[in-house]
């Protein structure tokens, strides 16, 4: 099929969706607005299987389908196409976007039945899916950041979507702002790289890296690399930009599931995958992503633990995956990170969703201390969240496992990780481990804590269809990518994935071969670690529950600090937002008002009196009207005649 | 420069300069009387005046063209003067004034 | 040229006129004047100040339409000398409707004028 | 005005002739109008002053010349001055440019007998007699009479609405002879009834050549606008005398006053003899040209000066009788038909005559056209 | 020619010194009374120009229909004891004055300097003829502007009575 026509379904049809839903919203009660907005996304994933079938038809050299649309600008020696461009990155993107996001919009139909602004809610997930297709799909980073604006503003208007709740409202006003210091760091990269490379568009600026060799500690590669880095921090909820993320689970849950989980959060992730080849020729901001990565995974992982709203704790379980994911690039292991993107893509959105089911079941209530023993009321949310947690905690063969131990591994064995980094990794499975289980335990299993008057009850089947097919896809979406030391156990499976990404991720330089044993070692002890730190959770909730609060006294202000999230939001009050507001005032009260605004008056006193001076002329009088007509026919005459 | 008997030919100057004139004289009348009415009747006056241009012009160099505008300009004079004495017929039958200085205040 | 044959019998009869008055002066009878018959003629009364006289609107609006009917009506006559001639020179269908469009606005303002009640006279 | 010297003494003595033969005129009429008023209202009239009251005249005259001298004291001197010298100017200046009869050719000369040509002869009759407003409004003006100046408005106001029927009823008869020019009118009018039509020249010699038989409404809205024009009865509104005492010149008298009664009957004149020149063939005599009286006169006199003044002197006196007539019908409807109401002059002027003269135009225009279509 | 020369003279003077007199003349009504006599004057330029029909029009509209309009209004509504003829302020009068001087001074000399238009007037034609081909020019080239302004009329028309009637009913108040 026409690839552009396919091109231009894909991105279009949720953009139609978006206005159907969006300029005749008061008109359309949730079925009608949920199945168009269903359909359109639908719709867009089959465009992206079709788009996906032919690519994989090519040979595997030159999988590439570029279509370009139209030339966007042209200034001097800026010329920006829009062009889009489908490839081995882009096309496990599509796929999760419009695969994941048409399960979501169809958990959404059950989920928001009751809620008044339910088409406007679709509408805004529409173009958010639609920003999404422009931000992965782009061939240039123009065409992306409009995206990157795009699925901002869409996270600003979802997760401020029950605008009445002022805290909601905050959250998404939060987001939004903690999303503009990222973005301008990504504005500021890409001034960089343009002024570097003079181009924006990936496969220019990918084929002219290597060439152009970094000479110094800080040239611009590792400058402009920095700053989109940075910016991805701000989308990907990365240390120190991670704070907007919890926050912004005041949004309805499958927002939570589809953009705080399983795509708009890996932005980052997929930006710096798109761009590997340069970020591989900048050591020192490799270096960078690594750490905060790997320091991001275990500190999120810790403030999970200590949570007790059932959101947050996703949210934070979500902040410390995307670490891993960070590592992984960061330790020059891209496909790792696509790998994890996706199985933590699967997993993630299956325990939103069933958090959504949990708090749907428990008529809004987010608390897990009020829940417990809930498996009897919700069994299938229960058995798919099971799947999931299995998968996140990392035992196999479920998904999580595999995209996992490859991260862990190459932090141990690429030239660029180190074995603290791998230290760190299993730190954050074994705390994964444990507060996932603290999760399940409170949540679904041990004695009931549900207050009286609410009757939990099963989702209905809109909602339940999701569920078991991201369950499924949790369990055996990790099986395309697995390392080749199992196979090697198993019988020689195939890679799939690492055949797929080959073409477009850029070596390691100095890759040791690997040592089998040392690689079973590791899988066994962060395996090992895991399970043990579960079973530790499932001992201190379920069968001696009380034991967890006498262990956080005995923690003392340890467990004060995790609790409060290390105290950043305060400490970023004190040391940044204050002083920024009374500099702020400061500057309003003796810039503004002292010495703009008296400027201002003073030439609008100026006007004034001029224009006073002036009116005097204008008085109505006809006569002096005739007069000056006569002034001026004197003086012309006067001049013509002069020359 | 070669002589010309001022009194005793008749040029196309000798009417400009007639019409530039009386022209002026209008003008005076414009920019100094008070009578809002007298002020109109300076108007038709500088109107004649270029009509003497007119026709002047359309005389020395043949062409009729100057009548017909001559023609409009005096429909057009006429229709002025119509509606401008209407307007001040209008405010002296309200306000018993003519002068010119009082129209200051109908603005607004 | 006419023109001198006009100026010099308009000055002459001015002239006449003035002599006439003059004559009427010095030959006119001996004179008996008081205030009442220096006063304005009135029906036996006391004349009153002119001021007080009320005249009409109706006088200059019958003017001021007698302006624009006039003008549209000399705007025919260099069409009525030369009418015969423009049908001789193949114009005069245009000719013909220019003036029927144009006689057709005229009416249209007369009939307006008598409808609005403009030339009622009380 | 003439080439030399000799041509202008001419010119200027012709038109010292034409006013004193419309001022002469004025007495007659004044007596004719007395005896025919008394005629048809079946009385005697002036009788007593010599034959028939024929020295009447006269004895007016010297009345008129010595009546006291008299300006009431309210009065804009100027003004009051001015207005009845101007009274002369129009009914001169207009009466002045009808032909009264054909050339005369005397060896190289040809003489007009009329004060002078006017090439535009109608456009500047109707110029000459819109300026009579100024005397009516500055007699009733000057006069500081408030019925002065009511007569004065009324009798303008009228004066300007019957000008419009009357120019536009105009239109007809211009259109008619394609002229302005009344010398090129009265040519026209020449010998009996020819006419072109649909490529076709149609002739009777049952009528005379006149233009009344073209256009018989132009010529009674003509005639009825004339008479507002000239303020007379049945339309002297003006000097309505119940109302307004005696109209613009009530506070007039004596020569002044005579000064008006010249220039009305100069305004009547003026009217007749546009109504002969127009529509009933001017100077020339009915179902002759001007060309067959020459040769009339030819082979009474033999010499082509004398026959052409004798021709002139039979054009002359045929123009005058045609003159007589209308001034007569003048009187006679002056003393027959009652005067109008104010409103109901008003609504004659501009409901009823203007429209027909509209009418008029319209059907002169569509016929004049359709008749010169051939097929 | 030496008629033409004294004619020419004689209107110009005539037209010059009633034109002033519009201006200078205290009472508005011997002001119209003026203008009407420089109309009549500017009429009869325009016959020494050869524009016989556009003199006799001259008189019918301006100096017989517009004038007799402003004389009328002058005199309906009793305008003799008049305020002050010429408005106040002597330096603006000084202006005034000095304005309209340069600028006769500045015209004549403009036309006295550039004109150079050297055709000669048209040999005599019969003035009719004229006319004629004003009516031709009249209903050719310039047949939109004539209907333009006979819809301006109608206009006019209708807004004069619209005016007239405005706030007053028919009589002048007191």
């Amino acid at each position: 099929m026409n690839h552009s026509l396919l091109m231009s379904i894909l991105i279009l049809s949720p953009f139609v969706g978006f206005l159907i839903n969006g300029l005749r919203y008061k008109k359309h009660n949730y079925l009608v607005a949920g199945t168009i907005a269903t359909s359109a996304v639908f719709i867009s994933f089959i465009s992206a299987v079709f788009l996906v079938v032919d690519l994989v038809g090519l040979p595997p050299d030159s999988r590439r389908i570029a279509v370009t649309f139209f030339e966007w600008i042209r200034v001097a020696n800026l010329s920006v196409d829009a062009g889009f461009v489908v490839d081995q990155i882009s096309a496990i993107m599509i796929l999760i976007i419009t695969g994941v996001g048409s399960l979501i919009h169809l958990f959404s139909v059950g989920y928001m039945h009751h809620d008044k602004g339910v088409a406007k809610y679709f509408a805004y997930l529409n173009l958010f899916i639609f920003n999404m297709l422009l931000l992965v799909l782009g061939d240039n980073l123009l065409v992306m950041f409009v995206g990157w604006e795009g699925v901002g503003l869409c996270s600003y208007l979802l997760i401020g979507f029950w605008f009445t709740d002022e805290t909601k409202a905050a959250a998404g006003m939060k987001a939004f702002v903690t999303n503009r210091v990222g973005d301008a760091a990504f504005l500021l990269g890409m001034f960089i790289l343009f002024l570097t490379f003079g181009t924006l568009n990936f496969s220019e600026l990918n084929a002219l890296v290597p060439a152009a060799a970094e000479t110094s500690w800080l040239g611009a590669i590792t400058l402009g690399t920095l700053f989109l880095f940075v910016g991805a921090t701000g989308k990907s909820a990365q240390i120190p930009l991670y704070i907007w993320l919890p926050d912004a689970m005041a949004g309805p849950t499958p927002v939570s599931a589809l953009i705080h989980a399983a795509t708009m959060v890996t932005a980052g992730v997929y930006m710096i995958v798109r761009l590997n080849p340069m970020f591989m020729m900048a050591p020192n901001t490799m270096m960078i992503i690594a750490i905060i990565g790997a320091a991001t995974a275990v500190m999120a992982a810790t403030i999970g633990m200590t949570q007790w709203d059932i959101k947050k704790v996703l949210a934070y379980s979500t902040v410390s995956q995307l670490g891993y994911m960070f590592l992984a690039c960061g330790v020059g292991a891209f496909g790792a990170a696509m790998f994890h993107l996706m199985t933590h893509a699967f997993f993630k959105a299956l325990m939103f969703l069933g958090s959504g089911s949990v708090i749907h079941a428990m008529h809004e209530e987010q608390d897990i201390r009020k829940m417990g023993a809930l498996k009897k009321y919700l069994p299938i949310t229960h058995f798919t969240f099971l799947l999931g947690w299995l998968a996140i905690i990392g035992i196999p063969p479920f998904s999580g496992f595999f995209s996992k131990d490859e991260i862990l591994w190459m932090s141990f064995h690429s030239p660029l990780g180190h074995p603290v980094l791998w230290a760190a990794g299993a730190l954050g499975a074994t705390l994964t481990a444990f507060y996932m289980t603290r999760l399940m335990c409170l949540t679904f299993w041990g004695a009931s804590r549900v207050p009286k008057g609410t009757h939990p009850h099963e989702s209905p089947i809109t909602m339940t269809i999701p569920l078991v097919v991201l369950g499924v896809l949790s369990v055996i979406g990790g099986w395309i990518g697995i390392p080749h030391i199992v196979s090697d156990f198993l019988g020689h499976l195939p890679n799939v994935w690492e055949e797929w990404l080959h073409p477009m991720i850029k070596e390691v330089p100095n890759m040791g071969p690997a040592d089998a044993s040392l690689e079973w070692a590791l899988i066994a002890t962060s395996v090992g670690l895991a399970s043990v730190s579960a079973l530790v959770a499932y001992h201190m909730y379920v069968r001696k529950p009380g034991s967890a609060s006498r262990v956080a006294d005995a923690m003392g202000p340890a467990y004060k600090i995790v609790y409060n999230k290390y105290f950043i939001d305060e400490a970023y009050f004190a040391a940044i937002i204050n002083p920024l507001v009374k500099g702020s005032r400061a500057l309003w009260y003796y810039v503004d008002v002292n010495f703009i605004d008296k400027c201002t008056y003073w030439a609008a006193d100026v006007a004034k009196g001029g224009g006073a001076l002036i009116r005097s002329l204008q008085n109505g009088n006809m006569q002096q009207y005739a007069m000056y007509i006569g002034i001026g026919l004197v003086v012309v005459l006067s001049i013509l005649l002069m020359r | 420069m070669q002589s010309i008997d001022i009194f005793g030919q008749i040029g196309l100057n000798h009417y400009l300069i007639l019409s530039a004139l009386l022209f002026v004289t209008g003008m005076a009348g414009v920019l100094l009387r008070r009578n809002i009415i007298v002020l109109l009747m300076s108007i038709e006056l500088m109107l004649n005046a270029v009509n003497i241009s007119f026709i002047a012009f359309g005389k020395y160099m043949n062409q009729l063209d100057g009548q017909i505008l001559v023609f409009f300009v005096m429909t057009i004079a006429a229709a002025e003067a119509a509606v401008g004495l209407a307007i001040a017929v209008n405010i002296f039958k309200r306000y018993k004034e003519v002068n010119i200085r009082f129209f200051e205040h109908l603005k607004g | 040229m006419p023109l001198g044959g006009v100026i010099f019998i308009a000055v002459f009869v001015t002239v006449f006129g003035c002599l006439c008055l003059l004559a009427g002066r010095l030959l006119g009878g001996k004179k008996h004047q008081d205030a009442v018959k220096l006063a304005p003629y009135e029906c036996g009364i006391p004349s009153q100040e002119k001021k007080d006289t009320k005249v009409s609107v109706k006088f200059y609006l019958t003017a001021i339409l007698f302006i624009l009917f006039d003008i549209e009506i000399i705007f025919m006559y260099p069409w009525a000398t030369s009418f015969k001639q423009m049908i001789s020179d193949g114009t005069g269908t245009a000719a013909l409707v220019a003036m029927m469009i144009f006689i057709l606005i005229f009416i249209f303002g007369l009939f307006w004028e008598i409808r609005s009640k403009a030339l009622e006279w009380d | 005005m003439g080439e030399s010297a000799f041509e202008i003494a001419i010119n200027c003595v012709k038109l010292v002739l034409v006013f004193l033969l419309m001022v002469q005129m004025v007495p007659v009429l004044v007596w004719l109008e007395r005896r025919g008023s008394g005629f048809i209202q079946n009385r005697f009239g002036p009788n007593r002053v010599g034959p028939l009251g024929l020295m009447q005249l006269l004895a007016d005259a010297v009345k008129f010349l010595t009546k006291e001298e008299f300006v009431p004291k309210a009065a804009t001197k100027l003004l009051f001055y001015a207005a009845p010298v101007f009274a002369l100017l129009p009914g001169t200046l207009a009466f002045s440019a009808i032909p009264m009869a054909s050339p005369l050719k005397w060896g190289e000369h040809t003489f007009l007998i009329q004060g002078y040509e006017i090439g535009v002869g109608i456009v500047f009759i109707l110029a000459i007699s819109s300026l009579a407003a100024y005397t009516i409004l500055m007699a009733g003006w000057g006069s500081g009479n408030k019925f002065s100046l009511m007569g004065a408005l009324r009798a303008s106001a009228q004066t300007i609405s019957y000008e419009l029927a009357l120019g536009l009823s105009l239109v007809g008869v211009i259109m008619m002879y394609g002229t302005f020019n009344l010398t090129e009118m009265i040519h026209a009018q020449e010998g009996a009834m020819q006419f072109q039509a649909f490529g076709f020249t149609i002739s009777s010699s049952l009528l005379p050549n006149w233009g009344i038989f073209y256009q018989p409404l132009a010529a009674v809205l003509f005639f009825a606008a004339t008479f507002a024009e000239s303020n007379r009865l049945p339309f002297d509104l003006a000097e309505g005398e119940a109302e307004l005492v005696a109209g613009f010149h009530t506070e007039y008298g004596g020569f002044k006053m005579l000064l008006f009664f010249i220039g009305e009957y100069g305004h009547m004149m003026v009217a007749s003899g546009l109504m002969a020149t127009f529509f009933f063939g001017g100077y020339n005599i009915p179902w002759t040209t001007t060309e067959q009286v020459y040769q009339w006169a030819l082979g009474i006199v033999g010499s082509p000066d004398w026959a052409s003044a004798l021709s002139s002197a039979v054009h002359f006196a045929m123009f005058f009788a045609k003159l007589a007539a209308f001034l007569w019908i003048f009187i006679w409807v002056r003393w027959t038909l009652p005067r109008f109401r104010y409103d109901q002059l008003m609504d004659l002027g501009w409901k009823t005559m203007l429209p027909w003269a509209l009418a008029n135009t319209i059907i002169t225009a569509v016929v004049v056209f359709a008749v010169s279509q051939t097929w | 020619m030496t008629a033409d020369i004294f004619l020419f003279w004689l209107l110009a003077s005539v037209t010059l010194l009633s034109g002033v007199g519009v201006v200078l003349v205290s009472n508005p009504i011997y002001s119209a009374l003026c203008l009407a006599m420089t109309m009549v004057g500017v009429s009869a330029i325009f016959a020494t120009l050869g524009a016989y029909f556009i003199a006799g029009v001259q008189m019918i509209v301006y100096a017989g229909a517009v004038m007799v309009l402003f004389v009328m209004v002058l005199m309906l509504f009793d305008l003799k004891t008049e305020i002050a003829t010429f408005s106040r302020g002597r330096i603006s009068g000084a202006i005034k004055i000095a304005i309209v001087g340069l600028l006769a001074g500045l015209i004549a000399g403009t036309f006295a300097m550039t004109t150079t238009i050297a055709g000669k007037p048209e040999t005599k034609e019969k003035a009719g003829h004229a006319a004629k081909s004003l009516g031709e020019l009249l209903f050719t080239k310039y047949v939109f502007g004539f209907e333009a302004l006979g819809v301006l009329l109608l206009i006019i028309a209708i807004g004069v009575v619209g005016l007239a009637r405005s706030k007053g009913g028919t009589h002048a108040k007191h």
